[in-house]
């Protein structure tokens, strides 16, 4: 067999894809972030809320023929409704509660959720071929629906942080989820800001979803993988810390793609274990800082 | 003559971010008095408490239980060295019952223990409620047994975080009785409290702290009139 | 106290009742039992498997039975889980007596459910494991009807060497069976003078393929061969379009072969090579009316999992008829001797039960058809060579 | 005093009714039952880390499949019988637990269960990547079983085990600290309570026994694979179960294990394809309208020891 020489295009290649990667991971786990800053609820149904996300783009895109970017106006707010119910229904209960309650409580409503998309559309694999192939910039190719993704996930994160610190309702979720208490005390209605932060966490995930239709599969379980990471990334970015989540997502796309090129795809995850562990001893408040 | 002092605090400073919120505090304290500890709202105190206690590790500074540095010691360390607190606000285990929120802090044999428990329980009336889960109990018989659950590690030195705050009359003048008895056992106590009759009555020395500085220390009546104080009391 | 234990021993004593009263009733058929997997990993594969032994127990029953009497399957789902299906075997043999026992899908299943029919010596007719190792254990009573893993790129290795390619990358997915199709497939490569240049394999579940892709551009092989699932399958085939990685041939083993294959990666799939166990236009006796007949029953198209299961039950059904008897060790004198053509080829076992006659083929995505392309002797097309490269298609 | 004597001697009938089992029931009850001794002992493991001090280890299937893969090496490498095998699936067990525990059980609420759940996908990779020792995505294969009775025996006693060592703990000081440090751990340290050596403590016990679990469970498979040894769902299983019987109490686990059990045997019987929504519906049952369970709804309302 022959050895694999590393060179620089090669590299440059990975940290490009690596990149792109990356700011889906980011999207995705901003909206993760916002739930668990606000709430200190683990929402292990993010990444079904991401394949309703997808479903959404598939259906629209195979019945109408729309756009999947476009279809984003129809998934957010579908899923942002779905957060909002599933946060008045269930997640309420446990937001004052232990983190096992929480953990729990979301992964039944996971594999619920999935278990109902699998009998309404069966576990068949679909996709939305919408864009495909590369643009060649010399050596490096750039995909051109990840590429696409990317300028629409980067869109969506700059626009969350301007809602966040711009808007009224923004800046009452970032009070609360530095001082819960302090914001009840302030006047801020907790329970409505995280019927609204379960809500756009759910719209973020959505949107997550939409867009990763265009590049991978869309199933049932297709959300599952990006659970774990997005903890990895919130852990990386630092609790709370939101533009750290938006860092995080791209280190862990970069991280992912250097370790999978340099060993290989398998320990690619043991390396971003290793490095959520020593994060989380040696700076618990993330890379770049936040609260614990 | 003073006795050598039980606890020594030195130059003790502890930061938050920004905020310093111990700045180069020094206390020294004589073995079998009580102490108060006063300042207003977010001078400091509970976090001095936390430090001592190793909840909290020091930024700076030096802290001596019997002559031993204890900075740096974890807080259950700290506690096997002899010294005992409660909390400011109840931290009582809900869950375990009132015997066994003492049963699970003694260390020895076990029929001692259950037996030195139960005098305790008696001692503060709680021995009806011993099988109550301790979340059960009302605000005071709570606040009871957390006293008595630093009784029952027999500390020297004994930490006490507002213990009058929200505590009805009759249940105050047993709390300070029981405060006095500990000193004629011989314990030091250190207490933070906002009530200054109970200050004034328990305590034989006063330290004011104020944006984490001591800025006073002295006996009660010498304290009360102290121009610093009062302005950091009642603003400049 | 008393009033929440009497509604424990009350739901208790429910569930019990409950529980005593699932036996099906027996009638005057044989009962062949199975475990196969509807929900978990293996749900799809498993649903295919279940409805060709359905389809077989239509057309035994519509033929008069077997020996007088006729057959119903009574199926349990494994979950896609060894363990479940150990369990499921047991009820299936020691409660609920069925006369026949049929192998579940996939590998893992099948190597844990086959050490139960072996312990109670129930034949058992392994439908869909290509797993060697199974066959490696020395047991009496398990018989394959599916090519082995090892050989499902034989026809991409043998097209290479065909037009002389030289290097080819293998990849894989790290499961039982792509691992074996890999290693199989990197042997017969090197039996046949290619020089394999880069082996790798992913986990389970790895939707990004692009280090491995641009290690493997870096190499710029003639030939990329991937022991693949479906969702794998179809992720590097993207993938290597959208990194611009140009092999001169590119043949995956499971999912190529699929309707959906197509139908997602559309003309992205041109050109593609997948193997497949059958296909439905094969020269085989009967297949014509299997797949009328299929289609039909279940709306669909028969895939290779729906034919294997409805051959192995068609070798069985044969060995029944020859033996004259549901006995055991009739059966297996039978099993070892036939050599017959059914509807999903050949048949024919060695002394281990393990299969020595069935025919891999490999096709090629033309123009939105699979075109079987190899072995010859069944070839319907031309493969199209050299693959253009992804700027130029 | 009477109650304890009906208690002991239900115990033993059931004891006793469990041991003849294998003499008369068919194979599927037995392997019936073998599972559900297997759920007991896995279910009863994480009461001992999460129920008692709770630190949720939301991985706990690691601890099984390591047990499992030494069981299986042990047997297919080295040649031993499979009840020394499966015991000895303990040692990697608790030595991985000593690993991950030092410096995770540090880490305060949601960061450890994170670390945890990490910790099993990370297992799992490595085992996948050394594959000349543990046959890789593959697994190892071992001889078949042809008698399924010493495992009931076996696994039967684990969870017997652990059922018992989980009452030695609650009865002692032992237990009470564990308890008082998912009380209120700061309280605890600062009474004197090592928290940080009880927690490991409790985590190392919590991890032998799913290694001997697994260690059984591959004998009784008779195949391992990355795949079929760590799931997440075995994890949010033993999970549940605990809680559904009680966490924190001796005989939760047992009746959640058992009733669960039950309950997964007819709905996956009768309800061929909503099974896994039921499940879903049945946790969120759980952590909303009974999170104490069975037995700690009991306890608190008849003020009953928590030995039950």
């Amino acid at each position: 067999m022959t050895t694999v020489h590393i060179t620089g295009s090669m590299l440059l290649q990975l940290v490009v894809s690596g990149l792109l990667a990356g700011g889906l991971y980011a999207l995705v786990a901003l909206g993760l972030s916002l739930i668990f800053g606000v709430m200190r609820v683990i929402n292990v149904a993010h990444g079904t809320l991401l394949m309703l996300g997808a479903y959404t783009t598939y259906w629209l895109f195979t019945l109408t023929g729309l756009n999947p970017f476009v279809s984003l106006v129809v998934s957010m707010p579908v899923l942002f409704v779905v957060g909002v119910v599933l946060q008045r229904l269930f997640v309420h209960r446990v937001v004052e509660a232990p983190e096992l309650s929480s953990l729990l409580l979301t992964f039944g409503i996971s594999i619920f959720i999935a278990n109902v998309a699998m009998l309404a559309w069966s576990a068949d694999y679909r996709s939305v071929e919408f864009l495909t192939g590369s643009f060649l910039l010399g050596p490096i190719a750039l995909s051109k629906p990840r590429l696409v993704s990317f300028v629409v996930a980067l869109g969506l994160t700059g626009l969350a942080f301007l809602f966040l610190h711009r808007t009224k309702t923004g800046k009452a979720i970032r009070a609360t989820s530095q001082h819960r208490d302090v914001a009840q005390v302030c006047g801020i209605n907790v329970r409505r800001i995280d019927l609204i932060t379960f809500g756009l966490g759910a719209g973020l995930a959505g949107a997550g979803g939409s867009l990763v239709s265009v590049m991978f599969a869309v199933y049932p379980e297709m959300g599952q993988v990006y659970v774990f990471k997005s903890f990895l990334v919130i852990v990386l970015g630092g609790a709370g810390n939101y533009p750290g989540a938006f860092f995080g997502g791209l280190l862990l796309g970069l991280v992912e793609g250097l370790a999978s090129l340099f060993l290989t795809a398998q320990l690619s995850e043991v390396i971003a274990y290793v490095l959520l562990v020593i994060v989380l001893l040696v700076r618990p408040t993330g890379l770049l800082g936040g609260r614990t | 003559m003073r006795d050598s002092p039980i606890l020594e605090v030195r130059e003790v400073v502890k930061r938050f971010g920004g905020v310093t919120a111990v700045n180069r505090c020094s206390l020294s304290l004589a073995p079998g008095k009580i102490y108060g500890l006063i300042g207003p709202n977010g001078s400091g105190k509970t976090t001095l408490f936390n430090c001592i206690t190793g909840v909290e590790v020091r930024d700076a500074g030096e802290i001596r239980f019997k002559g031993g540095r204890i900075d740096g010691l974890k807080p259950h360390q700290v506690a096997r060295r002899g010294i005992g607190r409660t909390f400011q606000i109840i931290r009582v285990f809900p869950e375990l019952t009132a015997l066994e929120n003492l049963l699970v802090v003694t260390r020895g044999p076990s029929e001692a223990a259950r037996r030195r428990a139960q005098e305790l329980l008696r001692f503060v009336t709680l021995d009806r409620l011993q099988h109550e889960y301790a979340g059960n109990l009302s605000y005071g018989q709570q606040k009871l047994l957390e006293f008595i659950r630093v009784l029952i590690t027999d500390p020297e030195l004994i930490l006490l975080d507002e213990p009058a705050a929200g505590v009805n009359r009759t249940l105050l003048n047993e709390l300070l009785a029981a405060i006095s008895q500990l000193r004629d056992q011989g314990k030091t106590v250190l207490i933070v409290e906002h009530d200054m009759k109970v200050v004034m009555g328990l305590c034989e020395t006063v330290f004011v702290l104020d944006y984490g500085e001591k800025i006073a220390e002295g006996p009660p009546g010498v304290i009360q009139t102290d121009e610093r104080v009062i302005e950091a009391y009642f603003g400049r | 106290m008393r009033t929440a234990f009497r509604s424990v021993t009350g739901l208790v004593t429910a569930l019990v009742i409950l529980a005593g009263s699932w036996t099906p009733a027996l009638a005057q058929e044989w009962t062949v039992g199975a475990s196969i997997s509807l929900t978990g990993t293996y749900a799809k594969p498993g649903k295919y498997t279940q409805e060709g032994y359905l389809l077989c127990e239509k057309d035994i029953n519509d033929k008069g039975g077997l020996l007088g009497r006729k057959i119903r399957f009574v199926v349990y789902d494994d979950k896609s889980d060894p363990p479940t299906a150990i369990k499921l075997y047991e009820k299936l043999i020691t409660e609920d007596k069925v006369d026949l026992v049929m192998g579940p899908y996939s590998s893992p299943v099948t190597n844990a459910a086959s050490t139960v029919s072996e312990k109670y010596k129930k034949l058992m007719m392994a439908s869909l494991a290509a797993t060697t190792s199974i066959w490696e254990r020395g047991f009496k009573y398990l018989f394959m009807t599916i090519s082995p893993a090892e050989v499902y790129l034989e026809g991409l290795v043998d097209l290479a060497v065909e037009r002389g390619l030289k290097t080819v990358a293998v990849i894989n997915e790290d499961t039982l069976f792509s691992k074996a199709a890999a290693k199989g497939t990197i042997e017969l490569a090197k039996k046949k003078g290619m020089q394999v240049v880069f082996h790798e394999a992913y986990p389970k579940g790895t939707t990004d393929f692009s280090a491995l892709l641009i290690k493997i551009k870096s190499l710029n092989p003639d030939v990329i061969a991937a022991g693949s699932y479906f969702d794998d399958a179809v992720a590097t085939t993207r993938q290597m379009k959208e990194l611009d990685v140009n092999p001169k041939m590119y043949g995956v083993t499971v999912g190529g072969d699929l309707p959906e294959f197509y139908k997602l990666l559309g003309k992205t799939a041109e050109y593609v090579y997948g193997s497949s166990q059958w296909e439905k236009g094969l020269p085989y006796p009967g297949i014509k009316e299997f797949v009328t007949n299929y289609e039909k029953m279940w709306n669909r198209e028969p895939v290779y999992h729906s034919a294997a299961a409805y051959g192995a039950c068609q070798v069985y059904a044969e060995a029944i008829k020859r033996a004259g008897s549901l006995d055991s060790d009739k059966l297996r004198a039978e099993l070892l001797k036939i050599k017959m053509k059914t509807i999903f080829g050949d048949y024919q076992v060695d002394e281990r039960g393990f299969q020595v006659a069935h025919k891999m083929v490999l096709h090629q995505w033309q123009d939105a058809k699979k075109v079987t392309v190899w072995p010859a002797a069944v070839s319907e097309g031309k493969p199209l060579y050299p693959t253009p490269p992804w700027q130029r298609r | 005093m009477t109650a304890r004597a009906g208690v002991l001697a239900f115990l033993l009938v059931a004891v006793a009714g469990l041991a003849v089992v294998p003499l008369f029931a068919s194979g599927y009850h037995v392997t019936f039952i073998i599972q559900v001794f297997m759920w007991m002992a896995l279910a009863g493991s994480w009461n001992l880390i999460s129920g008692f001090t709770g630190y949720v280890s939301f991985g706990h299937v690691a601890f099984f499949g390591v047990g499992a893969y030494t069981g299986a090496l042990l047997i297919t490498k080295a040649g031993w019988h499979w009840l020394p095998a499966g015991v000895a699936g303990a040692a990697p067990a608790a030595a991985l637990a000593l690993v991950i525990g030092y410096p995770c059980l540090r880490l305060k609420g949601p960061y450890f269960a994170i670390a945890m759940l990490g910790l099993n996908e990370v297992v799992r990779a490595l085992v996948s990547y050394f594959e000349g020792f543990t046959g890789g995505g593959s697994g190892l294969s071992l001889p078949p079983i042809l008698s399924i009775a010493p495992v009931y025996y076996a696994m039967g006693g684990t969870a017997a085990a652990v059922t018992l060592l989980t009452y030695r703990i609650i009865t002692s000081q032992f237990g009470l600290r564990l308890l008082s440090i998912r009380e209120d751990e700061v309280a605890a340290e600062v009474m004197g309570i090592n928290t940080a050596r009880l927690k490991l403590y409790a985590f190392l016990l919590s991890a032998a026994f799913p290694g001997i679990v697994g260690g059984f469970y591959a004998w009784y498979a008779s195949h391992v694979e990355p795949l079929s040894v760590f799931p997440l769902l075995t994890t949010i299983t033993m999970i549940i179960m605990c809680l559904f019987g009680g966490k924190g109490t001796v005989f939760g686990p047992v009746l959640g294990a058992g009733l669960l059990s039950v309950f997964q045997e007819l709905v996956w019987a009768r309800f061929l394809f909503v099974h896994q929504a039921i499940f879903g519906a049945l946790i969120v049952g759980v952590v909303l309208l009974i999170p104490r369970g069975i037995l700690g709804v009991l306890q608190q309302r008849y003020q009953l020891p928590r030995s039950i």
